[in-house]
């Protein structure tokens, strides 16, 4: 082999760093509408360009084209308008508390809000979510107190975990939102275990699992398809490529496949790339992936075309790692403005009112901050006991904890 | 009272827990048509259907994960690991998951899971079939762990693990399967027919976790044990005629303190026996509570006597492998200071 | 969601059971030469349905056609020939041996000594295998010593491994075969690393993983394709699909996926699959993918779809989970008939020639099994001392170590 | 002398190795462009090129299984792991792998390999950025674990970790990244550039492996302290007016039993202390071993001072964390028994 020229490593890099310009001109995006819909008992094979293409329904006039559209009335859009500006005005109040430092740590969604929002109206009650925690719009949409949402994050007296667990990693399951763990993809796989009982049980509720692009090179992501595949379980299984894992860029996760949607390929599994952007694809393609879920067709896989475009969390700063400008280059644009121009053309909505509708929604956010916060914050005011530290480890207290907590005095 | 071997028991309870709940499935590599490699759950595919029972893909993290989802569900899954030495895949998913989803949800999901796998060696397993993980459980917060040493207790603590609201590690001592094995190897096996703790109730019965059971009462010095060693320990103690009394701890978290204190109390000497590596082995954590508990009864050191700080070999087995000979030295020993 | 019926759980079953009578006919066998073969540097996307076929070229009547043809001269393929009856000799004597307890545990390679044997013959010195316990063909087409393979079985005192490792478990460096894990997978990703390694040394080293069909299902298979796709590792990563795990059928692995090469497919690595009880189609595949990856191209995935006529081990017997007959009916024949019939054909070999090596082989194996059972067997004879048992856990025995051993006054 | 930050410290530590050893390469979870979340491989990248420093994909067991890879090819891969709560899916590589890879194969492949981990609570982290698994690592036959507690201390077993032939876990307790935390978290920050162990030496020093440093003489009881505790246990003892005597361990296997049991002897009190969860926690361990290696010098219980057996919690953390305030009860305890 003395023939054989020397081997390289070869590391993937985005195409730009801080300092250059953001530049998304390869990124190829399908005019609107211009994606076929299958029915949803095609045979996966038959269907694999879906991987590769992206399932758009505004386009850039404003207009819902195309095969996948017209699913929603205008009422409904209207709902989800409000849910995306409250995510987002949720995130704003939450980032200055945390910089205020009444809690610890945030999570933002900008950029992201029609993927959780438009999915979760897709859903029937019963269903259960297995989120990261980058979906609150699945609570939001689903009417959950933003209030107790503010008690988990100042883990306050209120709070309903109790000050255990950190910021945004709420549980709720009558709004079908699994415990959000701290570890990068293990929900993917208890999605699937969740639908598989519901099939052994003859139920007919599905469970959808989310995850980030980032987090499917995680082992966990495999075992979630192994078993999605083999079982034909009833699951959605979502993977919200935002672009970004914390300063590391898609391709690290990628690697060689050209999307993330393709990793369901090799395991039979009908895979779609839909415009995260766009609260009405986002909804049309759930709608889609749930119905074959739920008529017993087995799991679809789909991977959400978004934008990261805040800091990954609190404890980031994304100038380090990526222009500044990079979030204003992408292509996809911002799904609260795509959403309230369709409903403007519509004639559903105006300027005013949204203007309107942004006061509004902000004196709504901040009616519950004040009533959270009177319940306490992080460092001040009402507080989880002690106690509380030492109950729920098991159903009964065993001895050696009941001697931990006497010890204590408490 | 009917004979069975601990395969048979661990069979049973799952029948019976099959039998009366419709929610507990159980599921694993090679457990549906073919029952096991070590034949634990054969038929139970046959009675309960595909649905209840079933192979599961070679992934373990895979199992537990599923088996979590299934549990947060509703449903009441006991899982077998082929072999202890498999279940680090799906060690993520038992600590980070299974173990703190009631704490972190503050009770809001809950994950009522056990997790079978045979432990320990004596089969010329090599590393990879013999370990004894149970120290990598006992320091995970949320978990329970047991390990069972006779038919009787292996049926009655798996139907209470099945029945428990939070996930169970049951470790089963494989080389206990056929019979009391009391580390003669050389020797011709004793099957469990011949046991008393060989005779298993038919149906439903449960042994509480988080008690001890005396196997041998005595006055010279208390031995704690459990699986395995538990039988090499009453093997010790006839051998070396020392007065020991045997106690099989039965379940490592919740631990049965008392029973271990006011016998430690009574003989003022302490051996610690498990098969596991020394350091940092559950026999660490047994000293510590008996030295912080019994001090001022204590008349000499407190002894371990386990597997050595090495992986389990292939060909020297017999001297990991803590026997009654070596066992015997130690109550000696501990009895001479 | 009431106007749904039930969901059910899907279970794959294989299509018999024992009692029942084997049928491959729904397995598609494609006429050998009749696949392509690509240039090495051809787009994955382009060649993705190689990935559903089967690459193979000795056809029934022994000959070798079509464009993955012609490789391999008279000699080395009578070098394959004896390999493959040599595995499948020594094979034989060390399951008596084990049945006789003359050690506690056996593997044999029946029905797939094609695989490992051809795939060795198309490696370079200082390449480095990642194998599973079934290749021992590795190391004998590589004219390791069987002695010191039956020195290692029998954990005897000239056991290179010093009875700390189960038989078969064999570790050779300078044969490229690396230590063999009692966990399944895990050598898969430590082969990519292995190819990293060599890239970022500008090495012209290679790398090749080994794994099960069974064990596909494990992680560390993700691990390993995600970061051979991201880092375009030099390196071949092989899976033996022989039909079967323990009892498991390999439906159970596969899902709903056609096949196991189409995994690779999500990570745009170039898969194939190929007729594995064809020695000249193994040899053909393993040059092409090793090509690509000493031409800096990137990772393979193969699939070897072969079949396990055997028990999985000394441990189980597979009447109890599949038909007795179902190894006869497999469509894809005996490699060793197969590349016999084959030489006979090109005027190489006879039926006389066969019969007579078969006896030297014999010979040959069992000459070695007597000198290794000079040196011990598992529990008579030579033994590895207890000394042995407390070295080599590190280095340099720390004190603790110390102390054991001479509790142990060895 | 130069000061130091620990981060800085590690930093170093990576640099002059990579520097020296063309073998030596970094990689993991955001540890090229980035330089990590901590900022321990800041600048590496830029100075040593993608090849030797680089992104991981999220895969903790695809990052130490390609290590392993590495480092049977002969290389020395220094790896990170972002948060030591995050190991668990790399667990079975770490275990199955890594450790005894040298054993299994006698010696043919060997793995040296480190495993960076920021440990420990104190950042409001909540359960799965606290957590302290070094037992879960102790355990292990053929693993070395290590634990600094100073800058210093840092960047010379990190040296000597990468320069050791078998693999090490270097777990960084990352509440000491900037400061020798006390374990008052409410009054203001003490800076490693007040600190005498925050001066560095330029270039290449080792610390060996297995050595324990003696931080404070004391002749009253003895404190057996590593990372965080260490200076939450100076605190203690000064607060408290104990003359303790307090042991950083640095190394926690090998172990240097040799200074704890000499000062064990002398002043017949000890108090074990550490962040993790008490039950198998490494406090098991050092009881256990100075109940073995002291028994007759001991005058009263050993007492262990750790994490209680829950989560780590976000709202309570300074109730689970062993501060001064405990641990101080516990010294004067110790001695007024
Ligand atoms: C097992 C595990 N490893 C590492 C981390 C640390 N971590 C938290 S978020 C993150 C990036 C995830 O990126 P992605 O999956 O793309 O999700 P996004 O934040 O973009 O929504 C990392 C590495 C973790 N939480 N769990
Ligand atoms: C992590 C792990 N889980 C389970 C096992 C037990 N086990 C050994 S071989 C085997 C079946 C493997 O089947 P396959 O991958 O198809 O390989 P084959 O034996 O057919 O060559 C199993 C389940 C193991 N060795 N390691
Ligand atoms: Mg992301
Ligand atoms: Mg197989």
């Amino acid at each position: 082999m003395i023939d054989h020229a020397p081997l390289t490593l070869h590391v993937p890099e985005p195409a730009v760093r801080p300092g250059g310009t953001p530049d998304f001109s390869s990124v190829r995006i399908p005019k609107a509408g211009s994606v076929a819909r299958p029915p949803v008992d095609a045979d996966p094979e038959s269907i694999r360009d879906l991987a590769y293409s992206i399932i758009r329904v505004l386009n850039r006039d404003g207009e819902a084209v195309g095969p996948w559209a017209n699913l929603l009335s205008d009422s409904q859009l209207l709902d989800g308008l409000r849910h995306m500006m409250t995510l987002r005005a949720f995130d704003a109040r939450m980032l200055m508390s945390q910089r205020q430092g009444k809690t610890s740590f945030y999570m933002q969604h900008m950029g992201e809000e029609a993927v959780s929002c438009a999915f979760r109206k897709a859903l029937s009650p019963g269903d259960m979510n297995f989120p990261t925690y980058r979906q609150a719009g699945l609570l939001i949409a689903d009417d959950y107190p933003l209030v107790d949402m503010m008690n988990q994050i100042y883990s306050n007296e209120r709070d309903p975990l109790k000050g255990r667990q950190m910021p945004v990693l709420y549980s709720s399951r009558k709004n079908g939102f699994f415990s959000v763990s701290g570890n990068l993809a293990t929900q993917y796989i208890q999605a699937v275990g969740w639908a598989m009982a519901s099939a052994i049980k003859n139920d007919t509720r599905i469970a959808v699992g989310w995850i980030g692009d980032g987090a499917t090179a995680e082992s966990d992501f495999h075992a979630a398809l192994v078993f999605a595949s083999t079982y034909k379980a009833p699951v959605v299984l979502n993977i919200v490529n935002n672009q970004w894992a914390i300063s590391t860029f898609q391709g690290i996760a990628r690697g060689g496949s050209g999307t993330f949607a393709a990793r369901g390929l090799g395991f039979g599994i009908p895979a779609l790339r839909v415009d995260g952007n766009d609260y009405l694809a986002v909804y049309a393609v759930a709608r889609w992936a749930i119905e074959r879920a739920r008529r017993n067709l087995g799991p679809t896989l789909i991977e959400h075309v978004t934008y990261r475009v805040g800091a990954h969390s609190t404890s980031d700063d994304p100038a380090a790692y990526r222009p500044k400008a990079e979030s204003d280059a992408w292509p996809l644009g911002d799904p609260i403005i795509r959403l309230k121009k369709h409903l403007i053309v519509r004639g559903a909505w105006s300027e005013e009112r949204h203007n309107q509708a942004e006061a509004e929604i902000l004196d709504t956010v901040i009616a519950a901050q004040k009533e959270a916060e009177q319940h306490g914050t992080l460092h001040a005011g009402g507080q989880p006991s002690v106690r509380d530290m030492f109950e729920g480890v098991y159903e009964q207290m065993p001895p050696h904890l009941h001697r931990q907590r006497h010890e204590v005095g408490v | 009272m009917p004979r069975r071997t601990m395969i048979e028991a661990i069979r049973d309870a799952m029948d019976v827990m099959m039998a009366r709940d419709a929610n507990v499935v159980v599921f694993g590599e090679d457990v549906g048509y073919f029952g096991g490699v070590f034949r634990a759950t054969q038929g139970l595919q046959a009675k309960y259907g595909h649905n209840r029972c079933f192979d599961a893909p070679i992934n373990e993290s895979g199992i537990v994960g599923a088996a979590i989802g299934m549990a947060a569900y509703g449903l009441r899954p006991c899982v077998e690991i082929q072999f202890a030495d498999y279940m680090y895949p799906g060690y993520d998913q038992i600590v980070s998951e299974a173990a703190r989803l009631r704490y972190r949800s503050n009770g809001d999901f809950t994950c009522p899971l056990v997790i079978r796998m045979p432990t320990g060696g004596g089969i010329s397993g090599g590393e990879t079939h013999s370990q004894s993980p149970e120290a990598l459980f006992t320091h995970v917060a949320g978990l329970k762990t047991v390990v069972p040493s006779s038919p009787r207790d292996a049926k009655g603590l798996l139907i209470s693990a099945i029945e428990d609201p939070d996930p169970v590690i049951f470790l089963e001592p494989k080389r206990l399967y056929n019979g009391p094995f009391d580390g003669h190897h050389d020797r011709p096996m004793t099957p469990w027919s011949k046991h008393h703790l060989g005779e298993v109730p038919d149906g439903h019965y449960t042994i509480p976790l988080g008690q001890a059971a005396i196997r041998r009462e005595g006055n010279a010095l208390t031995v704690l044990a459990y699986g395995t060693m538990v039988h090499v320990a009453m093997a010790a103690a006839v051998e070396t005629g020392v007065d020991a009394e045997i106690i099989d701890l039965r379940t490592l978290v919740p631990l049965d303190l008392e029973t271990i204190a006011a016998s430690v109390r009574k003989t003022g000497r302490c051996v610690i026996v498990h098969e596991a590596t020394l350091t940092s082995g559950f026999g660490a954590e047994l000293s510590a509570l008996v030295q912080e508990t019994c001090f001022y009864h204590l008349e000499v050191p407190i002894k371990r006597v386990t597997g050595w700080d090495t992986p389990y070999p292939h060909a020297q087995e017999w001297d990991y492998f803590p026997g009654p000979a070596r066992l015997g030295r130690a109550l000696l020993e501990t009895m001479e200071q």
